[in-house]
């Protein structure tokens, strides 16, 4: 019944080579799988296509460095206050990737709209005036309101065929307690076929059990569970430690060229084990540790 | 937090480009992104309900500085976590932070989504873009031809919902010819659009743009041609430095008053906030 | 900048008569919000239309008995296994009443639709074989999908005027505490567009700050916040106390009539004010506290 | 939970209804509740995640037993609460009771809605209804008319989702030739619909009702007709009373067996469960 695997077991038995379509979780600088992604690149997974939330950073920019996207669905790839997403820039800029331009409204009811069986989603009003729909027909198109008779702009569903998920806490049967914000994780859960999660902490059932409100991810969606203590690095982990601007840095100088990213996916990804990685990491993961306060996992609910 | 002294946050990926504002005056106690705060802070009203996205430490402090003064009861969503009133000590760089969770609640991203979309809930909505247009229009995607730019944006995230949602309050870091353009070469977040003719026609429930506030200006929108023009210039600056930073023709009304330098009062609650000195640099 | 307003003052300012869509939530015997119902009972105000969560109680069914109520679109009434709804019943089959006939599918996602703003929302495949559509054209309709050109059944957004909700806490600005099971609470506030919400008890926000996560209603959404407690009873309010048999048994056999419903209405609602209603209820509510357990409210997030 | 011995529920309003069945015989050392909770657990496997509705204290226990039993793998879903796996010291009569949050985890009601709309996830539906009809069909809404019935019942919450959702396990308990009909007078819960011609050309995903239990027997699916058949008489229960209590015509196929009555082991779980007695009354 366990669902607990080695990072490397995870994405060999469950990411296929050239996968159709795969989910990032996370947002901007927080929450990104990154042992998850590591791993891709270690494997060279190729994706068909890559899906971020509203708002990807490393965690799509690091696949696309490595020259492993085909064509990325997105709101927003960047640094936030840190700056462009070079490979992201670099690789559209040059032509080398396809963008199916998106909006937030889009992904969100996009990946309800996935999880719910949906057919599509109609959009809000307004939402038709901007250029995104019209030059990404894939994503959006018109239909008719039969209420009224008026056009509506509506959107396609959302259904990954694999995610990768971050998770605070799981139990080794997949359920999962995510701290902090939620983002759009637990509806890329409800909307992908394949869930795999990397946790901070593996703890029993019972753990979880104290607080089944809060508990966000149920095990039935989950087919893997990687436990990798500091596995966000260097973005954050809500309720473990803060992302790391020092390391973040290091990232967005090498990326500015082909050749500086290849060298910081050698030196930090393909020629490192993800022991050997986090290794590293752990004295800046150390000064990142977020200071006291409450728990960061809600506790609620029902003892027993 | 220990992050120490991160620069200030231009809007959305624009930090990589150069800001050809001058150096700050040396005789001004403050910074210009305090200054910005304290002109984003009057804006805002007693019963607004404001919603910010990407790297927002300034409309963060801007809502702040508005509760703690003449808006009590102003209520701001940091877009990311969706927290509800954050209580900002310190004002963060990135709208996703686990800090922004000291608030007074929190909701899911997909709630404030479905508000959005709404439209009669979010009265407030922080804007900005590459580019920005004599129209208000904004632009987060792509300068020159989408299929191929001269330079990718990071994306327009929750901009095209401009068009639904109560007043638009534009703020940039970089107010240039590159930046403040006759039209956006990508319309990602709309303003009014091409102009009086198509914005009545295309019937938006939104109000518009209705603030533009940069390192140099205060702008705001002619009622009649829906065009951006001048309401104050930031003490220090000049007029035409104003009109040759800006790549269109820009509407001004002599005589042009001078933005009101923040007052020890603002400046005293701002620095409290922002311990980090995020607002320092620029 | 406060919202609290006595049970009277909220349901007086807030609710015209003849109220073109009302919601109230809870879900079967649990969190329904009783006070304002009797309330909206004791100032009789009509009611366009009712909507009830998927599963309405006494909520519904005491609104009905009291004929104000012209239409009622719901997925049901009942008493789960106490019985039948003794006013709906009766007002069907007697043909005094409309009946929008829904599922738990529509009325879900038609509060999403409604919430978004959305034009419509499209139900998944399959539902159209049933015969609720067939029975409800105001609710549901067909129409293309321009994806596949395939027809599909799609569901008018929901959008309340008016919302009677039920908390545990809340601040006296609105921010609310959900305790236990949220139903479909959260979605009605966020998709009516004046929310009164009853609640256990008033904290202070300092108290509501310490668990940001968990709370799920903001407080701009919400117009007024009426501190009942006991107010949910006879039916449960999750982390107080549980359902009252004795009570529902005796409501479930005097409205077998209509005769009996008004006795009951003059006894228990119409004739008492709400003061009185619950200094009677009071040695059943001791009773029925629930035992001991972890905090029913979540705790999660930062401090400060 | 002090609430006292409340009688078992019958499904979905259907309690106000007379149960024609025979009083349990005294010579049966357990109740048919409880035997039909072990009919309904054999049929789950260790791979299941299955969901229930209203009023659900006997799959409840079935989930609970089969749990306890050869599925311990199975994931149960109480409706209402949305908790998952509900740990049941005791089992309740409500599918929305806040004892049910002694459980796994709980997610909230808007994701189970989802899920059954996706399709692929939810693998057992247990359902019921005022009336079911020969192919399975169940109706929670009205008897007689839909715009004037003779008996309006509570409404069909979620069964519409039997067209989607995995193999539909069908339990009530009234066996009446009220309850088991020709053809149900308003379709609420789809089963095989009219037939093999309907039910190929609809194209539904969801694999249609696979197991029919109650008081007296426990039914199937005939897999060339579509319409229910016999497959074991309850211990003490005679064909010719099944025939009598079924409003159609049922398919024997001789000889029927007897339902394997609870062992010891089964029952003793159950009480351990069902320590208010929920099971015991009929």
């Amino acid at each position: 019944m366990s669902k607990l695997l080695s990072l490397s077991d995870a994405v060999e038995r469950y990411v296929p080579d050239h996968v159709r379509m795969l989910a990032v979780g996370g947002m901007h600088l927080h929450n990104n799988p990154m042992a998850l992604v590591r791993e891709i690149v270690r494997q060279q997974r190729t994706i068909g296509r890559l899906l971020t939330s509203p708002c990807g950073a490393l965690n799509a920019d690091l696949l696309i460095g490595a020259g492993l996207v085909d064509e990325i669905a997105t709101s927003y790839v960047g640094f936030e206050h840190l700056g462009l997403a070079p490979c992201f820039r670099r690789a559209v800029e040059a032509g080398s990737i396809r963008v199916l331009e998106c909006d937030e409204a889009y992904i969100t009811h996009g990946l309800y709209a996935g999880a719910g069986g949906l057919a599509f989603i109609p959009l809000p009003a307004g939402l038709e005036v901007s250029d995104i729909p019209k030059v990404n027909q894939v994503s959006y198109a018109t239909t008719t309101d039969p209420f009224t008779g008026r056009e509506v702009l509506v959107g396609a569903p959302l259904c990954p065929d694999v995610a990768l998920l971050h998770a605070y806490q799981a139990d080794e049967r997949g359920n999962a307690v995510l701290a902090g914000a939620h983002f759009v994780d637990r509806l890329m859960a409800l909307a992908s076929r394949t869930v795999l999660l990397q946790v901070e902490q593996v703890v029993p059932t019972e753990e979880i059990a104290r607080h089944p409100v809060g508990t966000t991810i149920p095990g039935f969606l989950v087919q893997a569970v990687v436990e990798v203590a500091g596995g966000c690095h260097p973005t954050a982990s809500h309720g473990a430690y803060d992302y790391d601007e020092q390391q973040l840095g290091l990232y967005l100088s090498m990326a500015r060229s082909a050749e500086g990213v290849g060298e910081y996916l050698e030196r930090h990804v393909t020629g490192v084990t993800e022991e050997e990685y986090l290794e590293k990491a752990s004295p800046r993961l150390a000064e990142l540790r977020y200071g006291e306060g409450p728990s960061p996992v809600p506790s609620s609910g029902r003892s027993g | 937090m220990a992050r120490g002294q991160a620069p200030f946050p231009a809007r959305d990926g624009a930090g990589e480009r150069a800001v050809t504002v001058a150096p700050e005056p040396s005789e001004l106690a403050w910074s210009r992104s305090e200054l910005m705060a304290v002109e984003l802070a009057a804006h805002l009203r007693d019963d607004d309900v404001a919603v910010m996205g990407t790297a927002s430490a300034l409309p963060q402090a801007a809502c702040r500085l508005a509760q703690l003064t003449h808006a009590p009861g102003l209520w701001y969503i940091a877009g990311g976590t969706c927290s509800v009133n954050p209580h900002l000590a310190p004002v963060v760089p990135s709208c996703c932070d686990f800090d922004l969770l000291r608030a007074d609640t929190a909701i899911p991203l997909a709630d404030v989504v479905l508000l959005e979309g709404r439209g009669d809930v979010l009265t407030v909505f922080f804007a900005g873009g590459l580019q920005i247009d004599a129209y208000g229009n904004c632009n987060l995607v792509a300068v020159g031809e989408w299929s191929r730019p001269s330079l990718r944006g990071p994306g327009t995230v929750g901009l095209p919902f401009l068009s639904r949602v109560g007043r638009v309050l534009i703020y940039t870091m970089s107010h240039t010819r590159r930046t403040f353009v006759e039209r956006v070469d990508f319309l990602s977040g709309p303003g009014f659009l091409g102009g009086p003719a198509e914005w009545a026609s295309a019937g938006l429930s939104g109000g518009g743009p209705a603030l533009v506030v940069t390192p140099l200006c205060t702008m705001g929108f002619d009622p009649g041609s829906l065009r951006m023009r001048l309401v104050t210039v930031h003490p220090g600056v000049d007029i035409d430095e104003v009109r040759d930073a800006t790549g269109f023709d820009l509407l001004v009304e002599d005589p042009v008053p001078v933005t009101a330098a923040p007052t020890p009062a603002q400046l005293s609650i701002l620095r409290d906030l922002d311990s980090d000195g995020l607002l320092k640099g620029v």
